[in-house]
């Protein structure tokens, strides 16, 4: 299973992820992070694929994304 | 396993962008750090920020920077690149400071075919100064120095730059992108890739026009702003090549990765 | 060379320059300077240096700009309407502390004026024409000699206290000839040393960045403040001026550049008929011989203030001399140049003999 | 009497509009007054702050370093200002969006639930005054009418609607403290 | 308006001018002094004047010169760098004798500096940035009130002199709102009295030359010597300042803008603490008010002088003081407002009390 | 009975002109002097003289005249024009005036569609100056920056403002000609009309370039001087219209006294 | 007939007008004017024809053309 | 000794050139000298001229506003600086080119045939150094020695037989007068 993780010191909550997300991964949240801003966060975490969509257009380059690889000695 | 296939690059530094949410910049920041990174040139390129919203990237990028006077990049590159050819040389520039004050700068640059890289940022408003026309505001578009909207009577007409420039004869590598859905930004990468490996490769000036959201002074929420880039910017922007480096000239060697932007125009 | 060759003061200059070191030029053309230029256009390749006609001043000064922040000597120059224009980007590079060279070959002024030879730019040159609080260290000199000489101790003064240096001279030093020999061998830029705010490689350092902001409340302040400690060290340690027939002087001229040559030409015709007169050179403008003056105005009942323009440097010499001595001032602005019959007139009408 | 402010939220809040009403209601009590706006780099990241002074005596400088009093409308401002608040000086914080509380403890704090108030008059956007009003009634700066009686000079194109739900909420957040 | 109102001071500048007869404008953003473009995009419209935001600063400068030289009242704004741009045509402006007004609402320098309030353009405003021998008659408000009053009294004094005329305040100026009311009535063009140097239709009048140049030999030296005499005749007449708590005071500040507010709020603690504190505030920063600063350091020992800078009224002070009196000097550069408390502190150590 | 068929300008002042022997600012002069005169608006003519060595060009024209730093015609022309929108503004201005320094001023009153009139006088080179390379130098022309000829490497193209200036939006009236022949002359004249016309028809921008000799400069014989223009300067920069005002839009008005420039190459 | 006339005062010996002449009228003088140049004589006075090319290239307006006409009244 | 000469002419004429060749040979004599040329819109219209001054004292201004000598190449050149010339002065005429005769009696007058000579030589170019020679000879200025030494320094791209003709023609000069 893939999946994202989103900074939330960086995350300043513009939504451009949410409708980047081909699957309706995120939304965001309804509570204010540390700095003030309501960030994205994965609501439906099972359907991630790793497409990176999310990230490419994050502006605050708030999102990192992992994916579920078959072989272990692929990462180096 | 699981392996991380996006990562933050470390052509930026660690330090959050104090951007405004939503807005392009930041975006652009990533997409030529990233690019330096994968050219493995970060310890020899020198970065030029801008006087505007994106003073800021001597901060964020993870190389040598320099701050010059509003408009002036292309000079200041010009300067640095005659002593250091051999570094990388890019000019991080905002519609005011690029196409109005600095449009001397600019157009001389290009038509020596200074042997730089241009990243130029027309969000079509003066983001950093609070939202004053700029000379890429669209005609009709609202700004503090347009309150009834950009009267051609009275502030003439927006400047496309790219096809501006492309009217000159030096040689050169001038394509416009932009960066407000997914498809766009990769392609607005390759651009940016392209313009770097040109510089490289000593095939003279370079520019990558990229149409950013300012979802500030634009008076709309993030996503209204990439709405708005769609359907009113790059309607008068067209995105594509402009200038392609000896693209006619049988027997000069080609930039090699040479990108073929052909960008939708359909958006849901 | 140290044979004395004739040579016209603009190249004087130039030459100067490049042996000095210089190897990036970035200027645009206006009478009376164009021969540095146009030197420079044939003189920096030789060396394997770079001379770049910019589209304007505003360019050029922001070339110079970012060729010096990569460790070039570099220079540029014009005269009045074009240093007005680069007073934007001397305020950046002074604020961003990195060392430029430029002259400044003075004509008439204000506006387009006429090309001939002025003294009309020296408020412009000593207390900053940009904005904000910054120093530019001025040498003004008085002949082809000079001309020649000043740009070596300019890029020192320029390296040592990361600022900007310039030259002040008349468009008649810049286009008289005189006999020069040089007093330095010529200087190979591989020689410099290493300076620790330079662009370019990171290899194996922190990154760097050049710049002249700092929004953060209260550390521009501190940064500023920090230049005022360089300028008073400048002003305390780097003054240069030049006397003649000072003994037991009546009066005292003052004056710079062309204007001293004219009023030192007067002193024997004074010695002649009867008056003991000197001459107070100043060869640096900013810092200013305040000192000097200081001690001259305990002693000199009269000085006679000397400019081809309606009196600018009058005001330094009244500040140092706070009102001991009598403080007179004689000008020949937008183009004149004064003659040594003049001066002698002027003096003998103080000196009422 | 001299009372220094800082009002501090997201842009959007109304913040620099209820700094603008405090001016001058304070104006036309004849005191001396100064407004003083965030402005340039500052406003980046979409938060907004004012100083504003009443003051018996003239105001020299509109810049308020160490205020009397600090209205704080988001957690961000909080943060930022919690530490320049005069000893002994006041901090109204806008209870429905910051969770947070101050650190320090020679301070008084008066929280105020200025969104679920504005809510409940009808719109969000009074929530600014909301807490104007519970200023004025704690420090006295200046008298509530006069908030009032400045309202349509101040929002020159807000609707009679409008003016009302704002004049109500001046007085709930009188009420409330 | 005999209302008062709240009001920006960039907007009541704007408003002044407007209401001043002001029908051209032609700026360039630059903060602190945004509002003041911005107001002028939807105000002249109104008047039927005319509104352009400039490609640059060196654009609206020669835009408002070709305007000003066709008959309207002209005005630009900007702050220390675009300022530094302008300078050129300053200049040209000042040789061919053209009436213009602007306003530099100055941030924290030099280069890109800051945009917080500052004081550092003092030396460019009142010695001319520009290249050649001219002045600029130099307004210094401390209130929103006077930045929507001066501009008329800057128009008048544009007008009779046929020179620029701008106003120097610090951002916090620009940004602040206090009550204002106008002291005088809006003016219509219309009742502007005749010029007889203006271009456009030549029926019934020979043709005429603007200009700042003169190639003949002896001609440009001949206008910069009536340019002198204009210079003393304003030297002489248009001084302005305003003076508080002068009555045998042991020790009177010099502050001008924002910082004379602060001297102003630091007399009451000085009677209190049983200090006799003055504060002379000059209005006009050219002409400066020499002749009562010679006055005051007749009787007074100490003359402390206060600026959002590292020292440039100082030296103007001292010019005057002639030494007489102790002149202190005390500076808050680039974009830090001193507050009362600190002024307090300095008038104590210099009182020793 | 004999009839005077060709009498000096009453559009001219009867000053002797002080440039050199063969110059082609001369020409210009009266070329620019008839059309006012033929007009009928020398009254309310203003004009603009450059920096350069027809800065001159007050003590000629009879007319009011300004005289604006290096460059910023165009802006000087803006604000006259703006506040005497009655008068005809016409900026004239060399090569360095208008392209090198001036390169801000000139785009952005063409993109402002500023109705006013460019008469701009191309001759390659820094007449006044005593000869300095140009932005409109030719590849390989010697000037004294460039004494062994304009290196492109170095110097950077020429740049072709007609060209150029043709790629923006804004409506205008665009022609390159020359002054080295009669038939030229004839066309000159033509095209100067056309623009005062397109400027008293509110048409917007209007410029001229001229294609002129700097014998002087150019280290030429007066003679040598128009053969260079015929042999190397027209086949650099093409003489003809570069835009016409609304061209091609139906519906809206031509700028009446159209002319077609067709040049011969041929010479003898 | 028809002629030109030089005004020597103007006239600096370009020779623009030489080479413009279809007609061989003109030549420079071998005599300095006033001024110091070699002015603008007609060599072949009979072959004007009054086109006025000449005058067309003068760069320093120095030449004025007599056309001779037919009618008198012609002349206003 | 102090000798200020003004040389003026056409453009082509090498006015600059006998100048600096006149300063040389001061320099190399160990005299002070100065030159300086008209420059920028006093060249227009192919005229040039320049001053030198040639002293055994420092020389203050190069710029020879009452010339002691003034060589005139061409016409327009008599009528610009006859007025200048010091009383007692004297001009030196190059007749070949020149047909008016100054107006003033208070100056010495020498007419030399310079072309004529020159063009006897081989070429109409070192019609300035015939003026030269004549000069050297009349005002004892400078040594005609030291101009012939100077003349590879100043021509320094001139060909041996040019260098030869130069010198003839100074020699002719001298004998001129
Ligand atoms: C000489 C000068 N003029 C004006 C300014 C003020 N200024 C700062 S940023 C800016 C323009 C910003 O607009 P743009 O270049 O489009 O960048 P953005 O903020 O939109 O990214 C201006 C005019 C300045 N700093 N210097
Ligand atoms: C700001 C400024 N820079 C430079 C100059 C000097 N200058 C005078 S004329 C000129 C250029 C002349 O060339 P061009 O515009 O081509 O006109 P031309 O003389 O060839 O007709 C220059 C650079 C000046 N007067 N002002
Ligand atoms: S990686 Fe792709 S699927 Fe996963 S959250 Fe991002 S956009 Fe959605
Ligand atoms: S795009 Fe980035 S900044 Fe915007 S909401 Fe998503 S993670 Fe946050
Ligand atoms: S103002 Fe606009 S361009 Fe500037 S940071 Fe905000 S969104 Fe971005
Ligand atoms: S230098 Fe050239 S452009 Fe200038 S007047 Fe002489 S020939 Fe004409
Ligand atoms: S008018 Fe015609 S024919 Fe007569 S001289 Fe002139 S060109 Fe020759
Ligand atoms: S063209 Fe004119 S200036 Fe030239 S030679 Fe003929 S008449 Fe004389
Ligand atoms: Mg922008
Ligand atoms: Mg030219």
């Amino acid at each position: 299973m893939s999946r994202i993780e989103v900074d939330e010191k960086r995350c300043k909550g513009c939504g451009l992820c949410v409708i980047a997300c081909p699957f309706g991964v995120l939304d965001l949240s309804d509570k204010f992070s540390s700095t003030g801003y309501y960030p994205a966060v994965m609501v439906k975490p099972e359907k991630c694929t790793g497409c990176t969509l999310c990230a490419l257009v994050c502006p605050d380059v708030a999102i990192e994304v992992y994916k579920e690889t078959k072989k272990a000695g692929a990462e180096k | 396993m699981e392996k991380k296939v996006f990562k933050r690059t470390g052509g930026l530094t660690d330090i959050p962008m104090r951007y405004c949410p939503g807005c392009g910049h930041g975006i652009i920041h990533r997409l030529v750090a990233e690019v330096i990174e994968e050219l493995g040139v970060q310890k020899r390129t020198i970065g030029i920020a801008p006087v505007g919203c994106s003073v800021f990237a001597d901060e964020y990028f993870n190389c040598d920077m320099i701050q010059p006077p509003h408009g002036r990049g292309p000079a200041v590159a010009t300067g640095m690149k005659r002593i250091r050819p051999d570094c990388v040389v890019f000019s991080y520039q905002g519609d005011g400071d690029l196409a109005s004050i600095g449009m001397a700068e600019t157009v001389h640059a290009a038509a020596r075919a200074e042997n730089i890289t241009i990243i130029f940022v027309n969000n079509a408003i003066y983001g950093m100064t609070g939202g004053q026309m700029a000379p890429t505001t669209l005609i009709g578009m609202k700004s503090t120095t347009s309150p009834f909207g950009r009267d051609v009577k009275r502030a003439g007409y927006p400047i496309r730059m790219c096809e501006f420039l492309a009217a000159l004869d030096a040689p050169g590598y001038l394509v416009r992108v932009s960066v407000h859905k997914p498809a766009n930004v990769m392609k607005a990468k390759k651009a940016v890739k392209k313009a770097f490996q040109v510089q490289m490769e000593g095939l003279g000036f370079s520019m990558v026009e990229i149409i950013s959201q300012c979802p500030t002074d634009w008076f709309l929420t993030p996503l209204q702003a990439v709405e708005y880039v769609e359907k009113q910017m790059i309607p008068y922007y067209p995105l594509g090549e402009y200038k392609t480096p000896f693209k006619k000239e049988e027997g000069k060697k080609e930039a090699k990765d040479k990108i073929e932007v052909e960008f939708r125009t359909d958006f849901n | 060379m140290t044979e004395r060759i004739l040579m016209k003061g603009n190249e004087a200059l130039a030459e100067g320059a490049v042996r000095a070191g210089c190897r990036f030029f970035a200027g645009y053309p206006i009478t009376p300077q164009n021969e540095i230029p146009e030197y420079m256009s044939w003189r920096l390749p030789e060396v394997g240096g770079t001379f770049i006609q910019a589209e304007s001043e505003v360019a050029a000064i922001n070339m110079i700009f970012g060729a010096s922040a990569c460790g070039a000597r570099v220079m540029t120059s014009s005269s009045g309407p074009g240093i007005s224009l680069k007073q934007e980007g001397i305020s950046y590079i002074a604020g961003a502390e990195i060392p430029i060279f430029y002259a400044d070959i003075m004509r008439g002024g204000p506006g387009l004026g006429n090309i001939a030879p002025a003294q009309g730019d020296y408020f412009q040159a000593t207390r900053g024409g940009g904005h904000g609080d910054y120093r530019v260290i001025v040498f003004a000199p008085n002949s082809v000699i000079e001309m020649g000489n000043f740009p070596r101790i300019c890029y020192e003064l320029a390296d040592k206290y990361r600022m900007p240096s310039m030259i002040l001279a008349d468009g008649l030093l810049g286009q008289m000839m005189e006999p020069i020999v040089y007093d330095f061998e010529p200087i190979d830029p591989k020689d410099f040393p290493e300076k620790d705010y330079l662009l370019g490689c990171t290899e194996g350092r922190e990154r760097r960045v050049v710049r002249s902001y700092d929004l953060r409340p209260g550390y521009l302040e501190k940064n500023t403040l920090k230049l005022e400690k360089k300028f008073k060290s400048i002003e305390e340690n780097e003054v240069r001026y030049d006397d003649t027939n000072m003994e037991g002087a009546d009066l005292v001229m003052v004056a710079f550049g062309t204007a001293s040559r004219v009023c030192k030409s007067a002193i024997p015709l004074a010695k002649e008929a009867g008056m003991k007169v000197g001459l107070l050179r100043p060869i640096t403008l900013w810092p200013f011989p305040m000192k000097v003056l200081r001690q001259i105005a305990d002693e000199v009942e009269h000085i006679l203030v000397v400019e081809m323009n309606i009196g600018q440097m009058v005001e330094d010499v009244k500040l140092a001399v706070e009102g001991k001595s009598q403080v007179h001032f004689y000008g020949r602005p937008s183009g004149s140049v004064p003659v040594t019959e003049e001066i002698f007139e002027q003096v003998k009408m103080i000196l009422k003999k | 009497m001299y009372q220094g402010v800082i009002m501090s939220g997201f842009g959007g809040q109304g913040i620099v509009s209820a700094g603008i009403l405090l001016a001058n209601a304070g104006m036309i009590e004849d005191k001396y007054v100064t407004f003083f706006p965030a402005y340039g780099a500052e406003m980046r990241g979409g938060t907004a702050n004012c100083s504003v002074v009443v003051s018996s005596e003239e105001v020299s400088s509109p810049v308020v370093a160490r205020p009397d009093t600090v209205i704080v409308m988001n957690e961000p401002s909080l943060h930022r200002f919690e530490s320049q608040l005069k000893p002994g000086g006041l901090m109204l914080i806008n209870s429905s969006l910051v969770a947070a509380k101050p650190k320090r403890e020679d301070i008084e704090i008066v929280f105020v639930d200025a969104n679920t108030i504005a809510e409940k008059i009808g719109t969000l956007k009074v929530a600014n005054m909301v807490m104007l009003g519970a200023y004025s009634k704690k420090t006295g700066a200046v008298n509530v009418d006069s908030l009032i009686k400045s309202l349509p000079k101040v929002y020159k194109k807000a609707k009679e609607d409008m003016l009302k739900k704002n004049q109500e909420a001046l007085r709930k957040g009188m009420e409330e403290v």
